[in-house]
């Protein structure tokens, strides 16, 4: 029965052989896509192709769906949201959960509008300290959650509370407050870009991207590592550029970029790069993956989980700076309502866990966007609330299953 | 020989990129304790979930008792009889230590635990391992490494199994325990179950295992009568040379009671 | 063996006002301005001079039923003597009322009829308030020669605030067969940057340039229609209703950015449910005084005595002699810098 | 250097030499729970201190606050939420989340109200209708997460969304739909026992208690097992005999004690039972604590899955149920609002985690009195929304910083 | 002999109703491999987070080149010079093997990731532990056992620590990977490095350790030269008793390479 079969003896450092490489070549790079596919690691791609099949369906139903004009608006309606959903995404991957975003965009737009019209401050300092309240306020929940040990959920409820409460005293018995329609306030969401402008930016996000990414590989071949080929660099770019081009050419049909939007974007894109290419994003990640490993291995955990709720609290209070602004003005109720449960449902949407460690700043953008074309599209045709909100939770529903259907096939393969 | 009690061919299993598994095939005879050797990564943990269930195989075929079954999830195969000790132990780390080991299997009338029932039951088992631990009412996600493999070793013998599969059992066991379940798996396998154990310890292997089945890169690289192979044979197979850092270090230092036979 | 009901309790028709007692007040919700800056401090006025030694205790229930009957019950507890209601929901709140009942505390309910059989009922009818608002907007329109068949917009109330149904019925009313309705949504939590969303769908869908006018259940809401309308570039706003008299409205109104909201003198309103509340404590009987008694029937089929009022359209004509002349805002309050150069202001300044 | 000290070795099953034993003398009693109060092992103790100085607190500000009229009131005023988050636990053992469970009570309600008003089907059978309802709802609720794999937050937010549409659906154009004062639902929350009743089923329950776990302990002790000594059970029966008659006698000087707080009560009392004394708990709680252990143990996970959401909408719809025989109608806002927030909060207060496998059923009791005492002090104060607002913030803080503090040393000890 | 780096004393702790180290003392010497024997739940893990600073003792004294120092927090530890390899591995399983062997210790310039100079030392580092790992950008929760305890040993040799601290660094290791730790172990203490291992393996205790200290049930139980002491000396001060389970064992199978020298 001593039967002896030896396998061919390799060298350590030779390529695994039990690791598939599909080549360079267009079919090496389908064939790799098409693997992915199959093994559930698609990222982003089930909720994209989700938002273009709502996109689609609402077309069809609607042609005034994907006008220039509709579609400015829309970019104009996620990004108050959207900014939360961005800070909101941050306390998700500690594996923790933020639920006075709403209530901290209230109290931060009551700020601005206290200081600057009634106080008459300028408005740009304005916006300044109504930013930094959110700071402080994010500083206190933070702290109180890492040193005092309240759980995350009890504290950020009682900021949500809370701060309406604050909003509502701010306020006083005046209530609604007006902001200048020709103001820096007013300015944020009421710019649009020429254009040349909106040309000019696409080109350079997308030139920035091709670049970066090729040096990038560059330096990892140099180092015998493996790279991407320039094929697939090529390839990358390709599907970045078309619809950064294609979003720039259909607003520059209407009034062109709007400034608010690219304020978001620019968020998105700092964050993401934050979070993977920085120490401190690594350690959001490390603290969100397993706390007790972080803290073992020399990081501040209490530091980071204090500056993550800053973070968040601050872009809620940008937010909600461009709340006012889009609304020109801010009232008891600005920041409350179905606010918070949009801004962390698009987090999820997007793809973020819920579970911690696992995200990207992206979910914002695509989260944001399928539950506002959602909106959008309903409110173009017209339903009544009852029917509106049952389709709503349809939409959503089918919106993320195909994402759900392909994580399941992922999480059949995961080391339990 | 008798029948086996399982066979396995051309089990494929891949995971993204990396394909786990290529083509094994494996025999397990009721009474025989079969040792499954390999490098770190070679497989043999994919191997063992693969025919509990946990992670079925892409291809391939599983006879149970010369019966081809499927095997899609882990009830299946605890249907079948099959035990299986995970590398990864898989205790719920909230539950208390009672809980753990009577999992899935609690005894109960009407639904209602029979939790003097199995606490007592609990103390038997866990004092014939000799292992100590304070209370049996604790979270076992307070014990030590070696407490929490106890338990999960102790949790396989419940049930009646016919085929018990270990997947580095006493990786974290004291030399007492260590002992024990040696013992235990002779035990086993003189109540004609048939054995899987998975082990780097080669002393542990050639001290209870009739026969060694080796995986390197995931493939079948040698199939061993412990009794008729050497200690250097068979790390050769593993490493898949014969000059490798066993052999080095066996050459430079010579301390009395290092692992060569 | 049970025994239902409630029971206990004092209060009831022996109260006097040589000795003063106590009187509870529930208002529905704090997020639009009037609740809190009007109808309270206008009733704590009126009682503090009709019975200098009665007390008054006061909630307000955050627009949530079940808050309201919560408050509603911590008065009982207190002792009121007597409860001012103004009811979330008006049917809903007849839990509230049959438990006041059952301790004998009579009510009076507050601008919305509550369920139940109250003892009598001061109010600006909601549906009237619906009418008045439609029928200013034709008129807006008619001015403005907006010509046959205007088309406008109507941005509704929340869909679960009962009361948004009865001002979406009464503008109904009259807005049917005299404009055609381009787009028409109900507006969750009375949202303003949902009210804002669904006006620019409707711009999208209309077009701006077809737009005649827009009908707004309150000024929350207006609010977000002139952004939308601002935002989509549009330079001659066209008429834009509201209501509550909100002081940013008023604003808006003499930057000619919105076209009118309902001014409900509260004063009066105020002052006729302290009447009521303090005769039907002391178990006299309440004669309407200058506005006079009429009966109204529930929806359970019970005769209210009751004293309706009429809501008021303020438009920037008559800020001076409405919200002004009653001291409800102060020129001052509403020319701040902003508005400085506005007609309205540069005319009250010389 | 080689020195040796033998320890003096010791058979197997006698009792662990590091194990610190108490006697059960009454010092060693307190010995014990002090060791406990210094480990963190309080259970559910620091939540009970917390609702204990809220309750000195408001009554030294309002001598109204414990009045027995106020008490009685708050007994009902804890019932519909409470229900809610009973079921809202059972989710959060899972380590998943069920936003769902206001608009689940709201569309029940309205169920009711339809089948009973409009239909006249008899109240009793519109209750049945009703919660199975619910049940259904939940069915599928957990079957979309179980089996398509969409994440419990989204399918429940879809749920939230979808089922407040079907809400104001079925209340159609009335909104509003008034129940009659006097039959059977109205009979769930307006009935009150007289003391008698009340006074044997308060000796009923302690007797049981006692009687069960002297029992237990005998057993345990007849097999050898380390037990409770008489001592302890004592002690035990006469802290839960404390506030079971205090509380009867308060409420029998009022109307007497409610069949609806008893309902409520005795939810928690049957879940509790069920989650630590039956395998159907067992496995709960292991699924919560690991699903892929539990998988691997042969668990059915999606099962279990599926019948706890169904669980969670079940009760959602009894306390759907309550909140419309409360209110004497159902109206389009039923089940909105912040009702989802308290059920989660309650739970969430009671000490229940929001990771999963730890929590008792006792927390929707104990979380759902605070947040009860909260509102129920605050309205009695009278205070402006505002402050009102964040006052409640404030001593929301305030009631979980002692468990927060206690379960921080537990942390300190948890192993990594 | 040269002043210990690392020298504890008189150190407690206990975990709820478990007195899990009473009284315990312990030396390290620069150049010295210590050996830190004991049974299951002896309390071995809990000595290394005491050290570590992840769970402080609740008395007891520490002293670090002959200075009391407190160790609060696992950064205390590391700022001091040691570095740990914990039983758990304390590994985030969200991580890539690259970020996880850097964790904490990221290299950045102005706070940005140098992405390929920590990917080529990590390769480098991993072929020199001679583990197959088919690509380093894979969560560390999809690799074997034994490749995550690799990553977790490589994790500890990227800083500059004077005591090193392995907890069953070796469980989950194949044959060559054990070989190759040992040797490392062996360089470490040329280097004039502390080393505390603990290992329930007797054979590799012997081929590199050069004192021996038992722990039994919390207490301080024995310390011996491994030269001077018999394998049977050391199994009885671990098991407490000269009639173990071992022995038992010993005297009853005779297969040749079982563990007994
Ligand atoms: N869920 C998974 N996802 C991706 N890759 C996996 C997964 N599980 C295992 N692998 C890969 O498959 C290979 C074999 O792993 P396996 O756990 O079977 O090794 P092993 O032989 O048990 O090794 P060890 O002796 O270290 O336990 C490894 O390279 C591992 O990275
Ligand atoms: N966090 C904790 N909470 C409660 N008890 C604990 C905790 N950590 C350890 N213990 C207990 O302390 C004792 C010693 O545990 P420790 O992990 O130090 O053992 P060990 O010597 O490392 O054993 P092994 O060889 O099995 O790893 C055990 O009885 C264990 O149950
Ligand atoms: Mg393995
Ligand atoms: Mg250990």
């Amino acid at each position: 029965m001593a039967q002896q079969t030896p396998v061919a003896g390799e060298a350590a450092p030779a390529p695994d052989p039990r690791l598939i490489v599909t080549g360079s070549s267009p079919r090496g790079l389908v064939a790799a896509a098409l693997r992915r596919l199959r093994g559930g690691e698609l990222g982003a791609l089930p909720v994209i192709v989700g938002l273009i099949v709502i996109c689609a369906v609402f077309q069809s139903l609607n042609s005034n769906f994907l006008s220039p004009q509709n579609l400015s608006n829309l970019t104009l309606q996620v990004v108050s949201t959207g900014l939360m959903s961005c800070g909101v995404i941050m306390v998700l991957l500690l594996g923790e959960i933020d639920l006075s975003v709403g209530s901290v965009s209230g109290v931060s737009g009551a700020v601005l509008a206290v200081l600057a019209v009634n106080h008459g401050i300028p408005e740009v300092a304005a916006i300044a300290l109504a930013v930094l309240t959110g700071t402080l306020i994010g500083v206190v929940h933070g702290t109180v959650f890492a040193k005092v040990g309240v759980p995350a959920f009890v504290v950020t409820l009682a900021g949500l509370i809370g701060w309406q409460g604050a909003q509502l005293y701010l306020l006083g018995s005046d209530g609604t407050i007006n902001v200048p329609y020709d103001g820096a306030i007013a300015y944020l969401t009421q710019t649009y870009f020429v254009p040349a402008v909106g040309w000019g930016i696409a080109v350079a996000a997308v030139g920035l991207y091709a670049g970066l990414t090729l040096l990038g590989e560059r330096r990892r071949t140099a180092a015998g590592l493996p790279a991407k080929s320039a094929a697939e660099v090529i390839a990358r770019t390709v599907l970045l550029a078309v619809p950064v081009f294609g979003g720039v050419a259909v607003l520059n049909l209407w009034n062109g970029v709007p400034l608010a939007f690219l304020i978001f974007l620019g968020f998105v894109v700092v964050f993401d790069l934050v979070l993977r290419k920085t120490r401190y994003g690594r350690m959001v990640f490390a603290v969100g993956g397993s706390a007790e490993a972080a803290r073992r291995a020399g990081i501040n955990v209490d530091l980071i989980r204090i500056s993550v709720f800053a973070l968040a609290s601050t872009l809620a209070a940008v937010g909600g700076v461009l709340a006012v602004s889009r609304g020109f003005a801010v009232s008891q109720s600005s920041g409350s309502g179905d606010v918070l449960m949009l801004a962390i449902a698009a987090a999820v949407i997007g793809g973020t866990s819920l579970f911690g460690g696992r995200g990207s700043a992206y979910s914002a953008l695509l989260g944001g966007l399928v539950l506002g074309a959602i909106t959008s599209g309903l409110y173009l045709l017209q339903m009544d609330s009852s029917v509106r909100y049952m389709i709503t939770a349809a939409v959503l529903l089918i919106a993320v299953i195909l994402d759900a259907v392909s994580r399941r096939s992922r999480r059949a393969h995961a080391r339990g | 020989m008798s029948e086996p009690v399982l066979e396995l061919s051309g089990i494929s299993k891949r995971f993204g990129a990396v394909q786990a598994l290529s083509d094994v095939s494996l025999r397990v005879h009721p009474g025989e304790v079969v040792a499954l050797l390999g490098d770190n990564g070679a497989g043999k943990s994919t191997l063992v979930k693969v025919i509990a269930g946990v992670n079925p195989a892409d291809t391939g075929t599983l006879l149970w008792e010369g019966r081809p079954v499927t095997v899609a999830r882990p009830a299946d195969a605890q249907q079948l009889g099959i035990a299986t000790i995970y590398q990864d132990l898989a205790l719920c780390d909230n539950l208390d230590i009672v809980a753990n080991l009577f999992l899935g299997g609690e005894r109960s009338t009407a639904g209602v635990l029979d939790e003097v029932g199995m606490e007592r039951r609990a103390r038997e088992l866990l004092d014939s391992l000799s292992v100590s631990i304070p209370s049996l009412r604790v979270p076992v996600a307070s014990l030590s490494g070696g407490q929490r493999q106890i338990i999960a070793i102790a949790r396989s013998l419940l049930g009646e199994p016919k085929v018990v599969m270990l997947d580095e059992p006493t990786a974290a066991l004291g030399v007492a325990q260590t002992a024990q379940v040696l013992d235990l798996i002779e035990r086993l396998r003189d109540q004609g179950l048939g054995v899987i154990l998975i082990s780097h310890n080669m002393a542990d292997v050639r001290a209870v295992a009739d026969r060694a089945m080796v995986l390197r890169l995931g493939r079948n690289a040698g199939d061993f009568r412990v009794e008729d192979t050497s200690y250097e044979e068979i790390v050769a197979a593993i490493t898949g040379a014969a000059d490798n850092p066993v052999a080095r270090r066996a050459g430079r230092v010579a301390v009395p009671g290092s692992e060569e036979a | 063996g049970t025994t239902t009901g409630g029971g206990g309790g004092e209060g009831g028709a022996n109260a006097s006002v040589e000795e003063g007692f106590q009187v509870g007040l529930l208002l529905p919700e704090s997020k639009t301005t009037r609740y809190e800056k009007f109808d309270r401090p206008y009733f704590e006025e009126a009682i503090a001079e009709l019975c200098p030694n009665c007390t008054v205790a006061y909630q307000n229930a955050d627009q949530d039923t079940a808050k309201q009957q919560s408050q509603a019950e911590a008065m009982l507890t207190e002792g009121v003597d007597v409860l001012v209601l103004d009811a979330v929901d008006a049917e809903a709140a007849a839990s509230i009322v049959q438990q006041a009942r059952s301790q004998n505390v009579p009510v009076v309910a507050y601008d919305r009829l509550a369920q139940g059989g109250v003892d009598y009922y001061v109010s600006f009818d909601n549906r009237t308030i619906g009418t008045v608002q439609g029928q200013a907007l034709i008129e807006a329109l008619e001015a403005e020669g907006a010509g046959e068949d205007p088309e406008i917009v109507m941005i509704n109330g929340s869909p679960t605030d009962p009361n948004a149904a009865d001002y979406k019925a009464g503008a109904h009313e009259v807005l049917d067969g005299q404009v055609s309705i381009g787009m028409e949504y109900d507006t969750p939590d009375w949202s303003p940057d949902r009210a804002q969303q669904q006006m620019e769908q409707a711009i999208t869908s209309i077009g701006a340039d077809e737009i005649d006018g827009v009908y707004s259940a309150n000024d929350g809401m207006a609010s977000g229609v002139i952004a939308a309308l601002k935002s989509a570039g549009v330079e001659e706003l066209p008429p834009v209703t509201g209501q509550d008299a909100e002081l940013a409205a008023i604003q808006r109104i003499i930057a000619g950015d919105q076209f009118m909201t309902i001014y409900k003198a509260i004063q009066p309103e105020a002052r006729t449910a302290a009447e009521m509340a303090i005769a039907a404590a002391t178990g006299e009987e309440y004669d309407g005084g200058e506005f006079g008694l009429v009966e109204v029937e529930d929806a359970g089929g019970e005769t209210v005595p009751a004293v309706l009022l009429e809501p008021v359209v303020v438009t920037e004509d008559n800020i001076e002699d409405t919200v002004v002349s009653d001291g409800f805002y102060t020129i001052e309050e509403i020319c701040t810098d902003a508005y400085a150069d506005t007609d309205f202001c540069t005319q009250a300044a010389s």
